[in-house]
Parts: C-alpha cells; structure tokens; sequence
C-alpha cells in the first residue's frame, strides 16, 4: 500500500478533568501531533456513539513536545462535547491534526492577546511561542479558566459579563480604558467580539490576527462548508475563503465578519 | 484478481471514484490517498463562471449523515482547465469532471469549452438541491431531464453520465428520460433534501435552511434505487449513497452498478477511498470471486 | 405549562401519540408506559379482513434506521372494534385508527364499520410502501390522494388524518390535493423505501426485497416535508419520522406541525414516549415557554 | 412519573472471554432479569457505535440468582457481536430482559436434549431446571463448546461436521443411530437441524419444543417483524406468530419451518 498517513489517530487520554462549570482540560498523548503543531491550529475530535459523524474541532491550547502532549480545553454546548466530557482517563478518542494555518508570530517588541470564553485556550500556546513583552485580556461569562497559565507569559487581565471576577463587562471596555496598544493583535473568541476587536486595530492601526469559528465538515479544506468571507482581491465585493484551510486564523484587514 | 470496469468504453483501472464534490480536484487529499489507485476522480462541480455559493453555515450534522447547501461554490471552468486538469493529470487515473448550471445553455458553455481539454468523461449535474434558479428542474422532470441531456450531448466530445436525483417519485422514469436524450451512462444518487433546526435558536441551522443529505444515513435508500434503475435501462450505472465500507460497495455492485463512488466518506477520513479499495478486495479474496464485474447485478 | 394541542376538534392533553405500526394497541407497552398520559395512541393499519402481511425476514438494521416489510399483518377490522378499542377505552387518552386498504372501497369498508365505533380519530394510510396490490399508488399521485380522501371522507363520522409518503417529488402537492379531497389534518412521514442487501448471500436481507426506512436516519427528511407542509397548507399537520427526543420532537412543532408521533424510537425503548414528554416539558420549562402552542410553526 | 419500568437496563460485564473461536462467555451482573428468568428465555443486547440500534437477541444460557449474574454465550457472526466482542471486563452494556415464552418444564422421567452450534447456549438453564434423567445431543461445525457444563445433567453425544471431535456429520445421525428416545424432546439451533429434529419427533411420536431464531426489530411484541409460521387453527394454511413473544419456542406440532 503507498498511501503513506493515517489521518485519523487513535490518542489514549492522559487527563481529563473540570477546570470550570462546563469547561474541561483533556490532555492527550499525541506526539505526531504535538511534533509539527503551531500556535493557533486546532485538531479533529471524533465522537463514538450516536450517529455523530462529523468533526468537533478544538484548538490547540498547549503542546509538549518533550513528552509527546497535547492539551486541549472545551467547553460542552452541545452533544458531541457533552460525550467527549464523558470519556475517562485512559480511554481513547480519535484525533486528527494539526489543522489549519496558525497565527504568524510577529517579530515585534510587544504584542496585544485576547480571548473570548473559550477562544482563550489558543493563547497559551501563543503566549509560549511569542517572543517580546506580551498583554493579555480575557473576557467571560462568568467563571474564568486557564488564567493562571496565561499569567506566566505578562499581566491579564479579566472581564467578565456578570462581574463575578476583573471588570464587569466586555473585554473591549478593558481594552479601550487602558488604550492598549502594541505590534500585533491577535485574538479567538465569538464572532461579536472579534468584530470589536477588528474594529478597535483598525482604529488603532494596529495590524490583527483573528481566529475564526466555523461549521465543519471535514477540517482539512475537502467540502468547502467552512467558509468566511473575506474582501475580493480587486476591493469590490467579496469572495469566500475556507476557515478550516485558509484559516482560522485570518488578517483582520481582510476579514469580513458579518 | 481482475478489478477493472468498464463504463461507456472508459476503462477504470478499479470500480472506486470520488464523488463529486467532496474530494474538490484531490489537492487536499494527496497526503492521504494514493491518486493513482483510483478508478477515477470525479471533481467539484465546474461552471461556466464562478460561482460563489451560498452562505454560511453550509454545514449540519444528522444521525448518520450531514446536510450540505454548499451551493456549487466553484472557480468556474477556465480556472478549472488551467489549474485542476494538470494537476490532476500528473495521475494515472481517468478524470471525470460534474458539470454544474442553471440552465441548459450554461451547462453547454461548460461542455464546449472541455471539448478540447484533457478530461475522460462528463457527469451532468442535474440534481443538486441547493441551487435555487432552475438545474434542480431538470432532475425531477423527465421531460426536461431529457431534454438537457440531449442538448449536452450535441456538443459533448467525451461520453456523458447524468447524474440523477433521488427526490423524485420515480426514478426509473427520469433514468429512462435520460437514456433517451442520449446519457452514456447515470450515476445515482445526489443527495435527498433535508433540514436541521436548531431549537434554541428557533432557526435552520443552514443559512440556506434545506441542504442536501449525505451519509450512511441515506444508503438503503440509494441503494434501492440503483437497484431499480441498473434493472430498467441499458446504461451502466454509477452507485453511491452512503458508500464506507468495501462490503458497503459490493452491495451497490450486486445492486447493478458498475463503479461506485465515496463521497461523504472522504470528509470523516480523507484515506476512505484507499481503505474501501482495500476491503473490497479483500472480499473478493476470501470469497473466491476473480473477477470484480462477475458481480455486477448479481441480485435478483 | 399548557401542552394540550387540538387537532380537527380532537382536543389531545399533549402532542405526544404513537406512530401507526410501532406500538400495536399498545398491550405490549402497558408495563413501560403510562398509556392515560399519551396525547393520542395512533394504532396498527386496520383492513377490512386479516392480513397475514409478507414472510420473514421483515427487518433489516441500517445505520441510524431500520427498514421493515411488514406488510400490514392484522386481524381486520372486526376483531379490532371486539380487542383493541375496549383494551384501549380504559385509558383516558384519544384513540386513532390507522386505515389500510388496497382500493377505496376497502378503505371504506373499514371507515363504515368504524362509524359507530367508540375511535376519535381516522388516519387514512396511502403510504405503505410495503404492500404491492395499490394502496402506495394513492399516495405518490395527487388525483389519487384526492379521491380516496373525498370517498372515504363521505363515510367517515371522525376527523380524517391522511397520512403522506415521503417517496414523491413534491409532497407539498400532495397534501393541498387531500386538501381538496377535504382532509381534515395530514400526518407526515411515512417510510423512505429501501434496501438492504446481504453481500455473502448475494441476495436483498428482505425476503420482500424492499421495505420502508425508519428511524432517526430520516428525521432530516422528514423535518423538511413537515416544514414545507405545514408552510403551505392551512390542516393541522402531525409530524413524524426519526423522533427520538424531546428535542427532535420541539424541532418538528417549530416546523409547523400541531402534534408529533414517535415511531421507531418505541421498538428501541418501549418507554420513549414518557421520556420524550418529559423532555419536552424540560425543554419548555428552561426556555420560559408557558403554552406549546406557543412554538408551532415558529421557524420561518 | 407513573411510568414504573425502565427496559433497557444497563449491566456491568463481570466476565468476557472466548471460549471457542469466535465464541464468547458473557457474565453479567443483572439480579433483576436472573429473578424472573426461565430457561428458553433471551435477553436483548444493545450496541454503542455504529449507527447500529436494533437489539441482538442472545439466549439466557445459565442463570446465579444468589449472585445475580446472567450467563450469556454468543458467535460473532456481523458487526454488532463483533462490536460486542470487545467490551472489557467492568464495562457496561444495556440489556432488556427476560424476553420471550421460554421451555416448559415437562414432568416426564426422560429428556431429550438437542443443540446445535450457538443453540446450545439455552440447554444448560434448561438441563439444569428439568427433573428426571437428561441426554443430550449437541452438533457442531468444528470446534465444540459447553460441553462440560453441560455433562453435569446427563451424558452428551458430540458431533461435528468436520470430524474434529465426536460424530463426523450431524446431530441427527447420531441421534437415529442412538434410536433416542424421551418424553419431550427440547430443541435450539439452526433452522435446518430443527426441521430434522422436528420430523424426527413427529416419527418417533415424541412431543417437541423447538426454539426458533429470526431477525427482530424489539424483541418484546411491538413491530410483528419476526415472524415464523404456524399451521392455521381450522388446519388449511398457516398464520404468522410473533418469535420474540409468541416464542422463540414453539410446539413441534405446530410451527412451519419453511
Ligand atoms: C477552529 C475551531 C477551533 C475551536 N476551538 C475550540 C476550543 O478550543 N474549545 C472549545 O470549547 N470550542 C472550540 N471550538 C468550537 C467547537 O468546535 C464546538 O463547540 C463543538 O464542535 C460543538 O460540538 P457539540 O457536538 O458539542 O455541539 P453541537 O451543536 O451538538 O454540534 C453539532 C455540529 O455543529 C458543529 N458546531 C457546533 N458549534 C460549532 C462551532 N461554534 N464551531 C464549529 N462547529 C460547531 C459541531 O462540530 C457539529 O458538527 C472551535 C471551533 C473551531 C471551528
Ligand atoms: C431468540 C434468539 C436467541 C438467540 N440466541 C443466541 C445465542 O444465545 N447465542 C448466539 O450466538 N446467537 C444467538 N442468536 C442469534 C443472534 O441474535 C445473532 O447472531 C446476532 O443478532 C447477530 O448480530 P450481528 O450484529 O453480529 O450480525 P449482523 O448480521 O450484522 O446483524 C444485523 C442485524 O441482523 C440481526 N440478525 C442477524 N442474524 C440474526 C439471527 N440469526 N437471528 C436474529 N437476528 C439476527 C441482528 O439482530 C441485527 O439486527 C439468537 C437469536 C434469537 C432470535
Ligand atoms: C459537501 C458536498 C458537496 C457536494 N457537491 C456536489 C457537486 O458539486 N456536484 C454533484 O453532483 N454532487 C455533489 N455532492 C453530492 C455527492 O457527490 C453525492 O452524490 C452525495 O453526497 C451522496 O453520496 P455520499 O452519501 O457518499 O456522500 C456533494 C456532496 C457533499 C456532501
Ligand atoms: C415496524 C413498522 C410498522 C409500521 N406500520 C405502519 C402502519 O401499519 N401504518 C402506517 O401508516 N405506518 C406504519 N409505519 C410507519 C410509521 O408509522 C412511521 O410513519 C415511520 O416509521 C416513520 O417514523 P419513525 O422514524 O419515528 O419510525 C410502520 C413503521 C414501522 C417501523
Ligand atoms: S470543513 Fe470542509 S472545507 Fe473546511
Ligand atoms: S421483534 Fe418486534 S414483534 Fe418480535
């Protein structure tokens, strides 16, 4: 047989614990995976039982290299999540990855992080790998996650919509109080706060990175049901781009969120 | 073991081609697949312009299945010609390009202008679900189906499979219209036309609302069909629906179809194609069976 | 939190009521299921005569259904007013006879001797797909569908649900024809037909070849055609097909449909119906919804 | 809720290991299906993945009420026992049950016994549940299997088709060489050998049960899917029972085997 690669790999669990309501940590043995994995890339989680066939794509939120781990941290919205949360340590779950295009490290002095709920999981590994003085805002509903990890690499700091910790409110009013400027903005969150991100760069002229979220059908650029618009090359109009491939993360002056 | 087919005096090395539309021109599939293994590549549909599609979410999840409104999202056929064909071409494989349009005159633009391209045969799309004005027609009316076929094939130069719809009430009568516009040959079936709803949200879950259904889920109902259609027209038929296994195939084949196609299988793991070729003669194997087309129609 | 729901008059405590063929008269389910908390109890096709319906094997798994040849095995219609309705009068829940016939006078040969009978509801079955000798033909052509509904319509003394098949090119067009034929309500899907074949045996796992596909692997399907309906006619529709939770069945109330019957999901778990109402309740508790009627017909 | 009975009950696996090949010994931890069990009986195993939904009907092979553990014995023949195959030791699996008229117990001196393959499995409750003197007759295709268990209730005559051990050939021929006799004659096994078994007792005179197998969609009496025929009460024609509720056991003088 000449067809060289398995796409789909069986990892075995290695943790799997709560790290707030509905939010949890899987740690997988994976090191195929964590080998070639950039910060910003997400992988393919494989359901089990109940006719889900398609993929739940979650981003890479640490790797390990040294020890072959990947880590990965999701919130349950819906059944797919809802199994994966189920499964033991030990067990395994089908993975594959890395998928998409990742953040391009800027070369610059100081860089702008933020996250959205769990958008925040990406920055970590961001964090790691940047080079430079980093600031990094979190938003959240309600109970922050994986501050602690990110508190490693420069200060955070929180919003949350219910006050229960940081600023009471959105991130973007964090980040308009403080003015906070930099080289580079990257950010991962829900489309409404990507739209102020975007809009606060501009304004700023800060160049941005955002990373986008999608309805998958494959995760490796074969269906084109991914798809985000981005401007047309000409400047009129638009023209789709595939967020699993061409993504997810996109320049913030060619992304159109609507 | 014998595994080459024949379909409208093609000869497909082995009965597995990639259903259109999920394996786009093969690109993103070559980490995975050996392209040179296959019995064809059927790509994306191609029309006369580009075509942006539809909006997303274009994708839902069923059980056992997906909906898709991807909406023929396509570069349109000069693209097609200057960078899908070479690519595709550096294969030993036969490549079968799914020909897309609204109306008759576009899916003859798209034609002509393959007549002098370095392509194997044509699969008119006369079935998919997601594109409002018009192509959808032609696959439910026989007369209409014929029609489209007949004026195709006047300009086509490669030999021309239609392929057909399952959202109709009889598909035996559209297969037959087809025969009679001139088909080479049909391929069955295009996906059913379903929905999602998304209770919390009190909405579709695609933008688009219906979507075309995919998947294991819609294989007994393919399956049926193939097997109507191979005992009612004189053409070869190509089989798919829900194809993701070897055994999965070798029904469609006992069914009457002559070659298959992987289509939503490709998505859940980009090597299906391999392993399906991989279990179908392992079959063989185990069941005696010399010749892959001993098969074909098989079932009574 | 006000579930009851009203269909042609027939008031139900809640949408919830089983779908014709998958709880008998409901003996079999007695142990697992409070039968005075079903809306409804849709039951069994009821001939004029017994049938004996078509031989073994009747079933078939597919992935995410099932298919079934069934064939409308029943006692007739006499031993049905003699065992089920008094079996089923003992509960304080709506009764539904399913009608199955091969010709019209059949159909009405079954709606005469029901006139006197203790039964709330009709619903008139011109959707088998598992019985050869007509009966199918009334469902997938709309001059049909509309003149069994009209002569049975003239005999019946109950409201007349008629029941749709899936199997046509547009369902829409066949409900505004029952319409016409003065339908009181329609239901909606019937089976998908199918097929199943045994690789090894090189022969269809149905003795009948072909059978009808049920389960959640249609629910998108369905959900489009009740959408479309619904959308389109001014009956009250029952939704069905793939129902497995509480949710599925809030998805087909927000497409359009007045109540849902739960169907394959009662052979897999005798108790689904109590859990599927249970899980409306928990769905309509936590969205703040006070009336489910409140929810018919939302999506746009 | 009035609701009093959940059916599907989910039940520890106690103890999974092959006992011939392809041929598995399944103990589960079920006291409330041991309690009401009668030899003949099956259970209803669900699988998990797969998009498989319909029940595996297994025979209850052998019953600990002081333990409440339900033995179970299966072939993998397709791709649910396969799935089945591999569930470990402490898994759980979903089982309704008991399902099914089971054997009735004659009060005769003297019982025949008759399996074949995995229609053997019910025979232990069987032997086990029947007073007086047993023989016991099982065929095979190769290797056998319960054998010793069996022994315990009375002497068995073995035959295989292959000659690999006992008889080479069927049942049936070591059952006329042995001119067999008895007060009732119990059978399981393929439809083939039933016909034999069921002409044989029609022959000698001798009462039969005969436990028949056919593909089910509940396996409680909801779906009419599994039918088998038997002689119509005026005696022309035939009418169609139930399998899973009517039997799986059936009057020798009765049933059709067609
Ligand atoms: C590139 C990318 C990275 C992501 N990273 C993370 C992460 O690190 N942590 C995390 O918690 N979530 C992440 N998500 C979102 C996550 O994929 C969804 O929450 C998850 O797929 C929902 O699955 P479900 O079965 O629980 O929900 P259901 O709604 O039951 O899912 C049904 C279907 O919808 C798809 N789907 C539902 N919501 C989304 C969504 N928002 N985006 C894409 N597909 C969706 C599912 O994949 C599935 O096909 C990411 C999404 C993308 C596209
Ligand atoms: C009352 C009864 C008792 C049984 N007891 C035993 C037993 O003790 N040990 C044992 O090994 N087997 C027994 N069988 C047979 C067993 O149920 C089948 O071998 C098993 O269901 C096959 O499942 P599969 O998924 O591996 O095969 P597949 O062929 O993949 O199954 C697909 C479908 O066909 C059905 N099916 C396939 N073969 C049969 C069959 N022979 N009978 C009924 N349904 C079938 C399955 O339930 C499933 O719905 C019994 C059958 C019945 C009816
Ligand atoms: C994402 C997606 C895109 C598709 N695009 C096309 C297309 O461009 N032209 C076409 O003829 N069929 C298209 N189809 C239909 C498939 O070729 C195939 O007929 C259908 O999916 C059934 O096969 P399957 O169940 O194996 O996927 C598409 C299907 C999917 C899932
Ligand atoms: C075993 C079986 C028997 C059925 N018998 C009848 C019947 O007698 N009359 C009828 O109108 N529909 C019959 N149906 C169809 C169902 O009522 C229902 O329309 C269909 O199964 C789709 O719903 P589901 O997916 O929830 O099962 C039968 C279905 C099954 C599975
Ligand atoms: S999910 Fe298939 S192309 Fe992106
Ligand atoms: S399997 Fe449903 S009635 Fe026997």
């Amino acid at each position: 047989m000449c067809h060289e690669k398995n796409a789909r790999i069986p990892c075995t669990i290695m943790k799997h614990k709560a790290l707030a309501e509905g939010v949890y940590e899987l740690v997988l043995e994976a090191p195929g995976i964590v080998g070639e994995a950039k910060a910003g890339q997400f992988v393919n989680l494989y359901c089990k039982t109940g006719g889900k066939l398609l993929p739940r794509p979650i981003s890479i939120c640490e790797t390990d290299r040294e020890e072959g781990l990947l880590r990965l941290v999701y919130a349950v919205v819906g059944s797919g999540t809802r199994e994966i949360s189920g499964y033991p340590e030990g067990d395994q779950i089908e993975v594959m990855g890395p998928l998409g295009n990742g953040y391009t490290l800027d070369q610059g002095a100081r860089h702008v992080l933020v996250g959205g709920g769990v958008g925040t999981p990406p920055l970590v590994e961001l964090a790691k790998r940047l080079s430079g003085e980093k600031v990094i805002y979190l938003g959240f509903r309600t109970q922050p996650y994986l501050v602690e990890s990110l508190r490693e690499y420069g200060p955070v700091h929180v919003a949350t919509d219910d006050g229960s910790q940081g600023h009471k409110g959105t991130v973007l009013e964090l980040m308009e109080e403080h003015q906070v400027t930099g080289g580079m903005l990257y950010a991962c969150g829900p489309t409404p706060m990507l739209r102020a991100v975007q809009a606060y760069a501009l304004a700023k002229g800060i160049p941005s990175q955002l990373s986008l979220e999608e309805r998958m059908g494959c995760g490796f650029g074969g269906c084109v049901g991914c798809v985000c618009k981005v401007r047309a090359e000409g400047g009129e109009g638009f023209a789709y781009k595939k967020v699993c491939k061409d993504g997810p993360v996109f320049d913030g002056k060619e992304v159109l969120l609507t | 073991m014998r595994m080459e087919v024949e379909i409208a005096g093609v000869r497909l090395k082995n009965p597995v081609t990639t259903a259109s539309g999920t394996f786009g021109s093969g690109r993103e599939y070559e980490p995975y697949v050996d392209i040179n293994r296959l019995g064809a590549v059927i790509v994306k549909g191609v029309a006369n312009k580009e075509w942006l599609g539809n909006p997303a979410p274009r994708i839902a999840e069923t059980y056992g299945g997906m909906l898709n409104s991807v909406g023929l999202q396509n570069p349109g056929v000069d693209a097609f010609m200057l960078e899908d064909i070479p690519f595709l071409r550096r294969f030993d494989t036969k490549i079968v390009v799914n020909i897309a349009g609204r109306t008759v005159e576009e899916y003859c633009e798209v034609v002509e202008k393959l007549r002098d391209a370095d392509v194997d045969m044509l699969e008119l799309n006369i079935s998919c679900p997601n594109v409002k004005e018009g192509g959808v027609a032609f696959g439910i009316d026989p007369k209409m189906a014929e029609l489209a076929t007949r004026e195709v094939k006047k300009v086509a130069r490669q030999p021309l499979v239609v392929k057909l719809s399952p959202n109709v009430t009889d598909i035996v009568e559209i297969a037959k219209a087809v025969e009679s516009g001139g088909a080479d040959a049909v391929s069955l079936i295009n996906t059913l036309i379903g929905m999602r709803i998304d209770a919390r949200k009190r909405k579709p879950v695609l933008a688009n609302k219906i979507g075309g259904l995919s998947g294991p889920a819609v294989k007994p109902v393919a399956l049926r069909m193939v097997y109507q259609v191979a005992k009612a027209v004189d053409l070869p038929v190509i089989g798919l629906g829900g194809i993701m296994t070897g055994e999965d195939a070798i029904e469609f084949m006992m069914a009457g179809a002559t070659a298959v196609s992987v289509g939503t299988a490709n998505l859940l793991d980009p090597g299906a194609t391999m392993r399906i070729l991989d279990e179908m003669e392992a079959f063989l194997q185990e069941n005696n069976i010399r010749d892959i087309r001993d098969i074909i129609g098989v079932v009574e």
